[in-house]
């Protein structure tokens, strides 16, 4: 039964990624994207990876189709057809490389063997050790945040560098009227319906997110999926009650500082052990019993983690729309003919 | 039954290949960025895929025996949904500039006005 | 007690199945009807009744109470907001020129 | 049983994307979607179910909160064209109007 659920989804997949391939309607092919991550999503949590199909629902069908919008409000929506020689050649190359992988495939381990090179090492001592050495029951918590807790580290700093790169790219605004961003109506605030709804859902969107962030180490969630979770509740309200009332509350400078904080947060819970005469991150020492102490490491650095993850995708999603807002205002006058 | 085996793996090369095929056909920077979405998104699932046992359950420890698939995927994979969105971002917000400097994100275009500028 | 949870379980099969064919009735209809708003009809309704039928009877399955209010917090969501972003969508589409098929317009049998 | 919602939720889901690949309008394309994700929502609390590990459901709920945002997302872009469209319309009436007073 897993195993036809299995081939229907994939089946689905291979057939959204043709019709984004064939769209010249960049607005459908970027829906369609949404509906590509809806599916693998739903594929990840046959494959139990639930924390994985966390991650993709709140990223990849939310924010990243609104960035994807947003970015393409500024470009322009169609797009011409690849020239005929193009096409032709890139099919050659694919069909090669393609073939060649397959070649590949040949030599895999089958599908779902318990007894695959993957599965020998390391899995089995986090599996069967974690809840002595670490205490909670969600294995992925306990790898993502103690066992691997430095390279975790290394994609949280990646996250903030990428905020800081299209804050760079995007983010200066040459003169700030404030009383004009007032006056910029908000583009949905005539819906009274959607208005009214929003407000009800919002403080348990929330709720929910602290929740995920809290519940991590019980079930799936955790630091990355709740810092998401807590910016799409953020952007829902931007994007109905106007972007500009939202920065009032979240202003540039605070979540600047709150994406360096999380940072700040994961690394001094680190340099903490250090100190101590520990490893960077082992987090044993933070308490009086080494389990206690984990449990104390693991909730700091998910929420370092947390933080640097809703304030990054507020800075993404409030650049981009700044931008756009601007244009609304000004015209395309930048634009070279 | 014996054919399925393989199937994820045959499948997650279609995708690649395809996210490779719009990288390198299309001209629209946002269809390029698309395209390695999905070719992203594949590699994601080659992961998820070897990490699955059949007959196994999340690993989410739960009293009694049982078999569970590894974790160590889920958590690359995690992170890297994550980083992958924040690097598109990065991505979209170099095409917007593209666009106000040079006033279109088809690459040919660019290219084209690039050489025009250096004569 | 067997025969409770026996018509338990009858009444949970009877609301999947019922939700199930709701889908089902749901997604002919988004692919069949002539015009956008009458696809929205088919979408909006059928999805709506068949996602409560079905939830409710995964609710009738549940074993903890975690479970029954998670079900429970679903069903709310899903009924909030499936009719608003519906609103919202029809809004839209008239604002935006889209006008249902009426009467005389209506494409004659065969046609689709 | 488990098993014969899923394959219905399916099947729904194989409709729906059709109307999303045919559109023709785009509100046609973002009603499917809409639905793919409700689909989707209730395919992933039935597999909870029919795995016997039904406290992953907080997956489907987040899918259900994350659905209702791309749509109103979507929705977006339309209410920006409209308000440009207005905007244009003015200008070409301001200037219509100090062409000829």
């Amino acid at each position: 039964m897993e195993m036809l659920v299995d081939v229907f989804l994939l089946g689905l997949l291979v057939a959204t990624a043709v019709a984004i391939s064939s769209t010249k309607d960049l607005f459908a092919s970027i829906m369609l994207t949404g509906l590509y991550s809806l599916i693998s999503a739903a594929f990840f949590v046959l494959m139990d990876a639930v924390d994985v199909a966390f991650t993709e629902a709140a990223v990849g069908a939310g924010i990243s189709t609104l960035l994807m919008l947003s970015c393409m409000k500024l470009t322009g929506q169609y797009e011409p057809k690849p020239h005929r020689h193009r096409r032709l050649l890139g099919l050659v190359v694919v069909s090669v490389t393609g073939v060649l992988l397959l070649f590949g495939t040949l030599d895999t381990p089958n599908f779902g063997d318990d007894h695959s090179p993957i599965q020998d090492h390391l899995a089995p001592h986090y599996l069967t050790k974690s809840m002595e050495e670490i205490g909670i029951p969600n294995v992925v918590t306990s790898v993502l945040a103690s066992y691997r807790g430095f390279d975790t580290f290394g994609e949280t700093v990646v996250i903030l560098t990428a905020g800081i790169g299209v804050l760079a790219l995007l983010g200066f605004s040459p003169k700030r009227q404030s009383d004009d961003l007032d006056s910029l109506v908000a583009p949905m605030h005539h819906q009274k319906i959607l208005r009214v709804v929003s407000k009800l859902l919002i403080p348990p969107i929330l709720l929910f997110a602290l929740y995920v962030q809290f519940h991590g180490d019980f079930g799936p969630g955790g630091g990355f999926q709740a810092g998401v979770i807590f910016a799409a509740a953020i952007i829902l309200y931007a994007m109905i009650f106007g972007v500009h009332v939202a920065r009032q509350v979240f202003r540039d400078g605070a979540i600047r500082l709150l994406a360096a904080l999380g940072v700040l947060i994961y690394g001094s819970v680190g340099l903490l052990s250090f100190l101590s005469g520990k490893n960077f991150l082992d987090y044993s020492v933070l308490s009086d019993t080494p389990q206690h102490g984990q449990h104390w490491g693991i909730m700091l650095v998910e929420m370092g983690v947390g933080i640097t993850v809703a304030a990054v995708m507020l800075i993404i999603f409030f650049t981009f729309s700044a931008r756009v807002d601007k244009r609304e205002r000004d015209g395309d006058e930048n634009q070279r003919q | 039954m014996s054919a399925l085996l393989h199937y994820n793996y045959w499948i997650v090369i279609l995708l690649m290949m395809i996210g490779f095929y719009i990288v390198i056909t299309h001209a629209n920077l946002i269809k390029k960025l698309l395209g390695l979405s999905i070719f992203q998104t594949s590699v994601f699932i080659l992961y998820i895929s070897m990490g699955k046992i059949s007959g196994g359950t999340a690993p989410i420890l739960y009293p009694g025996e049982h078999v569970y698939s590894n974790p160590l995927p889920h958590v690359l994979i995690l992170t890297a949904i994550v980083v992958g969105i924040a690097t598109t971002a990065l991505g979209l917000a170099l095409v917007v500039r593209l666009r106000e400097a040079y006033g279109s994100i088809v690459e040919d275009v660019i290219q084209q006005q690039e050489q025009e500028d250096q004569r | 007690m067997s025969g409770l949870t026996g018509l338990i379980d009858l009444l949970s099969w009877l609301a999947l199945v019922a939700g199930s064919f709701c889908a089902l009735s749901g997604g002919v209809g988004l692919l069949r009807f002539p015009d956008f708003f009458s696809r929205m009809h088919a979408a909006g309704v059928m999805d709506t009744l068949g996602a409560g039928l079905i939830l409710f009877g995964l609710m009738l399955q549940s074993d903890h109470w975690l479970v029954l209010v998670k079900l429970l917090l679903i069903l709310k969501l899903i009924w909030l907001t499936s009719p608003t972003s519906s609103h919202a969508l029809a809004k839209a589409a008239i604002r935006g020129g889209a006008r249902p098929l009426l009467g005389d317009d209506m494409p004659g049998r065969g046609k689709r | 049983m488990f098993i014969a919602a899923t394959l219905a939720l399916l099947m729904t889901m194989i409709l729906a994307m059709g109307r999303a690949f045919l559109g023709p309008s785009l509100y046609d394309r973002i009603l499917a979607i809409n639905m793919f994700g409700t689909k989707t929502v209730l395919l992933i609390a039935v597999l909870g179910f029919l795995m016997g590990r039904p406290e992953f459901l907080d997956i489907a709920l987040v899918y259900a909160l994350i659905n209702f945002i791309s749509v109103i997302g979507l929705l977006r872009y339309f209410e920006y064209n409209q308000a440009q469209l207005q905007a244009k319309l003015q200008r070409v009436q301001q200037a219509r109007d100090e062409a000829n007073p």
